[in-house]
């Protein structure tokens, strides 16, 4: 009887013993490889150039096409396969002037032509709203052409220089399935591997187009392959480090690096500021508590202890907000930073509350992300203390999209909401005729909508004017600035930079720096 | 046997149909709008009343339903993802098997385990080896597969480095990456079919034909291996079909966890992305391999006991109950 | 084989057995002996838990492992105490000295194997042959029986029950073996084949020479095949005798009984006699004469503690019984 | 054989409801009563958390985040500074009802559906049993997850979800019990004095069907147990802050190599209840099947 029980352990530890044989000879991509291997949470889906704004700003799409231009360091639109631009008097009308040696991966002369198509092919297929602010566009020479924007909104133009991809309509059309698994660039880099969500390789190319030399260093591509691997469950990052997986990732949480910043001697763990900091938005839906009353809305900011979210969300690495959008936008003023923004004052919070039409029973509703619910479970816990009752609505993200513009179906709206200019952020979420339903949360504020109009022309981007857009959204707590989150970007100590690059810390894409050891 | 197989086979299309309009209509009640999912919620109403025709969204349910059945049934055009426009076809070519092999490993592995652990426990009925061959079965049983998964690769991958936490590879050497997500994933099978094996072998070894055995001088280990177990065998076996289908079930969330490109990840994320077309391509490729598991596990059961084979091959209509677990 | 006169072939001695169940002790055989000689039949009856088949199941060391356990006693065959054998040499016996057929022809057969190879099973086991001697053996058992050869490859669900029992005789006599324990082999069998395959085993065993253990509680079956009959009753042996004794002069009020309780063919006028009262509660024995509660012919000797004094005649009739000498005079 | 099933049962004239039988062979089994102690204990626990819980488990405590266990805490806090502790005791009662209610819902349903398929047979049952086949032609966790997404997550959809994809595999379970049961004897007898067929059924029929029921239902909550936590793992589950085991283990998953006590007390926490369950469930079974009684 005791034979058998004993044959199962045998058994058992011949299967691990195999087992462990085969796992002999390396697990995971060794390092000295050549490659970098970068981590991302979530990754390319399809290779198709037309795509949405999710993830706009991941930087793996300077590795994969080319656009006419993009945002350097100091937030200034510079030329990539534009050579140059002008515009016009109104400032609606930009007539742009693209290099005349542009040859992609399969060596397709690239013109106006190509241009314009792929305008032409991204307006129709309106994932970026971007798009939609052109009124027309035509080529003018081989080089040349033109685009006229429906309104001299800020920022439209950069925003479009950075979302015009450089294809071939040749080669787009070649392509069996639109580029989805395989695609042809101008880009220095060319995708070797590609696995839909799951990794995918890009190596450097010797017959770019260009001079490589005359690309700015947060483009310039310097590591001869990089590899992306795309982990959906956040916390298998650390393992992924561990075991040699990966040994670079940017733009991750403090979930995510909390354990490697404990860990000096492995790993190396730098943070900067977010981009796009934590919002509160208030329901404009007028059966909610907070859409008419202002008193309320301002309780509740008083309420919340930003302080708090810093050290219980970010683990104290985050920083306070003086407006809705960090310090990142385009337009930002820092004399805000010594304004009064509702520092945290229960008592105050509890006066306002008394003042308000609060019924002191009825439980808000906190719409969030399910990535940001720790943040909602804390400021339910905050207002608990002055006497607002409210609960947190987690809703998985296909629900999450399908309601988040409709006010009816919640009280309060968390998110972190990202762009370059503050006009950006503005559009998005506060322009009264921006949506069926109203501004980002149902409300139908003309007098803010009059407020953003005047200010987001070209001409009308003034710090007065800006000043007042702000001071209107503060004054009558229409959005509240929660919290700014750091991100960070963290790698193996196994690698090691040879070149530091200035201010290394996100405004250097991975492979535009000098990595040794990879 | 070989009309059997086939009668199965042709049953299955009935099935695979149901399947369809269950997934196509639960699809259809999900909430979520997928032309807000593809364009963003910064999107027209223009563009997404656009983009709800070019999916038809705007046609009534029957009209869809029927257009997509005579698509995929007639036509065999699985069509491609709203979200990535890949053709789903190429993507269930290679994610496919990379879920088959995980779900036949880790039944394989359940079993492999399971059944040495029933038999222990059966042969020692009562005693304390039986207790501890049946509470480690269940214990594993006990955790869910995801907790699991992340302790495993937290030993096994990060502080020991025997095993790949992550991902997977190519050729025979890539089979390691799916040591560790099928042992996350086995744990349930295991103690079910250890539990199947227990009581299966106790009421084999106190039949009849058992000490007939014994009574022949058949010795004790032939006994148990020779006779026992291959009557044991036949309820086993059925269970093995659920099995795998729990496996199946069970490779979803834990190819989350390991960053496999398989079904699970491709099938879960479309149903958050309300992918329609890639969730349900996706469920009928599952149910038709789940179904194909099932009638192979009744080929294997009509090998393994004679009188469900002559069943079988006398083309008897009704079929033998083989839901009747002990 | 040793051809020893004085010690006989097959003795059982003071042979007692427990079963467990629920903290219960189940005193299954209580203190059974008896000797038989080569080539003879003994028949074993009793009613349903008297322990007849647990004695078989103690020669051959086939009781369940767990929850069983033979206390004491001691069995001897040809001299050699089964018992103390290594299980290994007790492995080579079964089958082979000592065969036994079951009772449930139905359940007794693996359904998973060819009749064929269970036969072949066995003979392969304790012969030296090769395979094909062992399968021509195997068939040449199944033409024994009765069945065609051609039958080899079948299963048991294609056969009849009558047909699955002779498949179980083949399998038991394959290898020749001197000592048959036959448990009750035609009790689950139709009336009208019980008799064909009664006949089979008597002329088989005749032709083998082999010595039988009849296990049975029928009386008429006993009568036509035995030549020596055990009475049993739980869990002892309350008579022994030969088939003559037994039936022309029963001596135990049990044995009596049992005679009363089988309707008679010419006796046109009398009821039917069944015993009164149940078998007694293994787990909690009577003190005394176990039969004592049922008894017509109960004293209170018999109901006082210790073992029921042993009782033999000149002719070796054996009976465990205080009152035998008043037993069955009044009726008569 | 005959001879080994002597049984003292058999013996004695006084006759033992099955109900007490069964409890008594089940009172002998040791791990099963382990397994009932477990999940009094943890009902008991469940019904009086406010009294047991040492802090209010929705209470944070930003100075005291990630707390390892502790005097003051005895399971440590998490990364907002709430007493695990308290959210386990609290967390018992999402859990333990997640698992009842589900079984409950699936147990009902596929009653209702099982035992019409059983007893109408012909057209019905055909009908019945093919959809049963088209839902059971489905891995059960893809079921779950599309189910869960079109009902929204939260905790009492993800009960039905979890009930409604139960329902199939107990229908079938009730109706191949009813379909023997049916041709039994004494149900002929009762339609000979015309009883009604309702009466048939709940006074008969599922009575007598309902064993096997109980060992797969008693088994599964321990499923819904896991199950319900995958669901929150997933993202499908309950709302936060509700401390569902599920949703605690699912939160603290990225703290799990630095802070591993947020993991491993409602990773056993879970493991205890199914454990309970599942030696339950298997000393339920042996009880009920004499034939695997010693």
């Amino acid at each position: 009887m005791k034979k058998l029980a004993s044959r199962i352990l045998a058994a058992i530890l011949i299967a691990t013993l195999s087992l462990s044989l085969i796992a002999c000879g390396g697990n995971g991509e060794q390092t000295g490889d050549g490659v970098l291997d970068c981590a991302v949470t979530s990754g390319l889906t399809s290779l198709t150039p037309f795509v949405s704004n999710g993830g706009r700003d991941a930087f793996y799409w300077k590795m994969t096409y080319e656009s006419l231009g993009y945002m350097n360091y100091n937030k200034e639109l510079t030329p990539w396969v534009a050579k140059e631009w002008s515009v016009s008097d109104d400032n609606l009308t930009y007539t742009v002037t693209i290099h005349d040696n542009v040859y992609d991966s399969a060596g397709n002369h690239i013109t106006a032509s190509d241009i314009c198509w792929f305008i032409g092919e991204a307006v129709n297929q309106a994932l970026k709203p971007v798009f939609n602010k052109l009124e027309s566009w035509e080529q003018v020479d081989e080089y040349t052409f033109s685009m006229t924007l429906k309104s001299n909104m800020i920022g439209v133009f950069e925003y479009l220089m950075e979302d015009i991809f450089v294809v071939s309509e040749a080669a787009y059309k070649a392509s069996p399935d639109g580029f989805a698994t395989e695609c042809v660039s101008t880009n220095q880099y060319k995708i070797t591997e590609f696995v839909a969500s799951s990794d995918w390789k890009y190596e450097l190319r010797e017959d770019y187009w260009g001079n490589p030399e005359d690309l700015c260093e947060e483009i310039r591509g310097i590591v001869p392959a990089v590899k992306f691997h795309v982990i959906a469950e956040a916390s298998q990052v650390t393992a992924a480090f561990a075991t040699d997986l990966v040994d670079y990732m940017d733009g991750a949480t403090i979930n995510i690096v909390s354990e490697m910043l404990n860990n000096p001697d492995d790993y190396t763990v730098l943070q900067y500021e977010g981009h796009q900091g934590y919002q509160l938005f208030f329901s404009g839906y007028e059966t909610s508590p907070v859409a008419d009353d202002v008193k309320l809305r301002q309780a509740i900011c008083y309420a919340i202890d930003n302080q708090a979210l810093i050290d219980g969300y970010c683990q104290g690495l985050g920083s306070m907000l003086y407006d809705v959008c960090p310090s990142f936008y385009k337009g930002y003023q820092t004399s805000w930073e010594s304004e009064e923004y509702y520092t945290f004052n229960q008592e105050k919070a509890k006066e306002l509350v008394a003042e308000s039409n609060y019924d002191g029973t009825t439980s808000m509703k906190i719409l969030v992300g399910q990535w940001g619910s720790r943040v909602a479970e804390i400021i339910v816990n905050e207002l608990a203390a002055v006497g607002i009752k409210a609960e947190v609505f987690s809703p998985e993200a296909a629900l999450l999209m399908a309601i988040r513009l409709d006010g009816s179906n919640y009280d309060m709206f968390i998110n972190t909401i990202g762009g370059t200019y503050l006009p950006d952020h503005w559009s998005i979420r506060y322009d009264p005729n921006a949506y069926a339903t109203g501004d980002g949360t149902s409300r139908h504020d003309y007098v803010l909508g009059e407020l953003l109009y005047k200010t987001w022309t070209v001409e009308g981007f003034t710090t007065e004017n800006i000043n007042e857009v702000h001071n209107y959204l503060k004054d009558n707590a229409i959005a509240y600035g929660l919290f700014n989150q750091n991100n960070f970007c963290v790698y193996s100590n196994k690698l090691t930079l040879e070149k530091e690059v200035d201010g290394f810390t996100h405004k250097c894409y991975p492979f535009a720096s000098t990595w040794s050891g990879i | 046997m070989g009309r059997y197989i086939l009668k199965r086979i042709l049953w299955m299309i009935p099935i695979i149909l149901g399947v369809t309009v269950l997934v196509f209509t639960m699809m259809t009640i999900c909430p979520g709008d997928p032309a807000t999912i593809i364009l963003g919620s910064l999107a027209t109403e223009e563009s997404l009343a656009a983009k709800r025709v070019e999916l038809g969204l705007d046609q009534p349910y029957l009209t869809r339903l029927v257009k997509y059945l005579s698509d995929v049934y007639l036509h065999f055009n699985l069509g491609s993802s709203w979200i990535s426009k890949i053709s789903i076809v190429s993507e269930l070519k290679v994610r496919l098997p990379r879920t088959l092999v995980l779900s036949l490993f880790t039944t394989a592995l359940s079993f492999g385990l399971g059944i040495p652990f029933g038999i222990s426990a059966a042969k020692n009925q009562g005693k304390w080896q039986d207790s501890l061959c049946m509470v480690i079965a269940m214990i594993g049983s006990s955790m869910p597969n995801f907790w699991l998964a992340m302790m495993l690769v937290l030993l096994f991958a990060v502080k020991l480095k025997w095993l790949p936490a992550l991902g997977i590879g190519a050729g025979l050497a890539g089979l390691k990456y799916y040591i560790l997500p099928a042992f996350s994933n086995f744990a349930t099978g295991m103690a079910s079919a250890a539990r199947q094996t227990r009581s299966s072998m106790l009421d084999v070894i106190r039949s009849d034909y058992i000490t007939t055995a014994r009574a022949k001088g058949v010795p004790e280990k032939s006994v148990i291996n020779k006779h026992a177990l291959k009557n044991a065998l036949i309820p086993i076996v059925t269970l093995m079909g659920t099995a795998f289908g729990n496996m199946l079930g069970g490779a979803l969330i834990i190819e989350t966890i390991f960053s496999i490109p398989g079904m699970g990840t491709y099938v879960i994320g479309a149903v958050g992305n309300r992918d329609y077309p890639v969730v349900q391509a996706g469920t009928i490729f599952l149910a038709i391999v789940f179904s194909i598991f099932m009638l192979l596990v009744d080929i294997v059961y009509a090998m393994i006991d004679p009188r469900i084979k002559a069943l079988y091959t006398a083309g008897s209509k009704k079929k033998v109950k083989k839901e009747a677990k002990a | 084989m040793s051809e020893n006169m004085n010690s006989p072939y097959l003795s059982v001695k003071d042979l007692f057995v427990e079963y467990y169940s629920n903290d219960q002790t189940v005193k299954a055989v209580n203190g059974i002996s008896f000797e038989m000689e080569k080539g003879s039949v003994l028949g074993l009856v009793g009613e349903t838990g008297a322990g007849k088949t647990t004695v078989a199941k103690s020669i051959l060391r086939i009781l369940p492992d767990f929850g069983c356990q033979i206390k004491s006693g001691e069995i001897y065959l040809d001299g050699q105490d089964l018992l103390s054998l290594k299980e290994e040499e007790m492995r080579q016996i079964r089958g082979n000295k000592i065969a036994m057929i079951f009772q449930d022809p139905m359940t007794a057969l693996n359904p998973v194997m060819t009749v064929g190879d269970q036969i072949f099973e066995v003979v392969k086991l304790h012969n030296d042959m090769t395979d094909e001697q062992c399968k021509a053996r195997a068939e040449e058992m199944l033409e024994t029986v009765g069945i065609p050869k051609e039958r080899y490859e079948e299963y048991p669900h294609q056969f009849s029950g009558g047909m699955k029992q002779r498949v179980v005789i083949a399998m038991a006599l394959a290898c020749d073996p001197d000592l048959l324990l036959a448990d009750e082999p035609t009790t689950a069998l139709d009336v009208t084949i019980q008799a064909q395959v009664l006949d089979l085993i008597r002329d088989l065993q005749k032709k083998f020479n082999s010595s039988m253990i009849l296990i049975t509680h029928d009386m008429g079956v006993v009568a036509t095949t035995c030549d020596n009959v055990a009475i049993t009753y739980a869990g002892r042996i309350i008579e022994y005798g030969n088939k003559e004794q037994i039936f022309h002069h029963p001596t135990h009020p049990y044995t009596i009984g049992l005679f009363g309780a089988i309707p008679s063919m010419n006796g046109d006028d009398e009821w039917l006699h069944p015993i009164e009262g149940l078998p007694p509660d293994p787990t909690n024995l009577p003190v005394g004469c176990s039969f004592s509660p049922r008894c017509p012919y109960v004293t209170d000797v018999c109901r006082q503690e210790g073992d029921v004094p042993k009782r033999i005649t000149a002719d070796g009739h054996i009976c465990f019984c205080y009152n035998m000498d008043k037993v069955g005079k009044e009726e008569q | 054989m005959s001879d080994i099933t002597v049984n003292a049962a058999g013996a004695r004239p006084k006759k033992k409801s099955e109900f007490v039988r069964i409890m008594k062979e089940l009172s002998r089994n040791k791990l099963a009563v382990i397994g009932v102690v477990l999940i009094i204990l943890e009902a008991l626990i469940a019904i009086f958390a406010p009294l047991i819980a040492p802090y209010d488990p929705l209470e944070m405590n930003l100075a005291e985040t990630f707390m390892k266990p502790c005097a003051k805490h005895l399971f440590g806090t998490d990364d907002v500074g709430r007493d695990l502790l308290s959210r386990i005791i609290y967390g018992a009662r999402y859990s333990l009802s997640t698992g009842v209610l589900a079984m409950i819902f699936g147990v009902v349903c596929g009653l209702l559906v099982g035992s019409i398929a059983g007893y109408a047979g012909g057209q019905v049952d055909n009908i019945i049993m093919r959809i049963l086949d088209v839902i059971q032609a489905l891995p059960g966790m893809l079921l779950l997850i599309v189910l869960a997404s079109m009902l929204g997550g939260g905790f009492l959809n993800t009960v039905i979800a979890m009930g409604v994809g139960a329902i199939a595999g107990n229908a079938r379970l009730i109706r191949a019990q009813i379909m023997k049961e049916k041709s039994a004897e004494y149900i002929e007898a009762c339609d000979s004095i015309n009883c009604s067929k309702f009466r048939i059924v709940m006074k008969h029929l599922l009575p007598n069907t309902i064993s096997p029921i109980i060992v797969s239902a008693s088994m599964s909550i321990g499923n819904y147990v896991v199950l319900g936590s995958s669901m929150s793992f997933i993202g499908l589950g309950v709302q936060p802050p509700t401390p569902e085991w599920g949703a605690l283990l699912s939160d603290a998953r990225s703290y799990i190599a630095s802070y591993p006590h947020l993991v491993m007390f409602p990773g056993m926490a879970i493991a205890i209840t199914v454990l309970a369950f599942n030696l339950l469930g298997d000393g339920l079974r042996d009880a009920m099947d004499p034939k695997l009684k010693h």
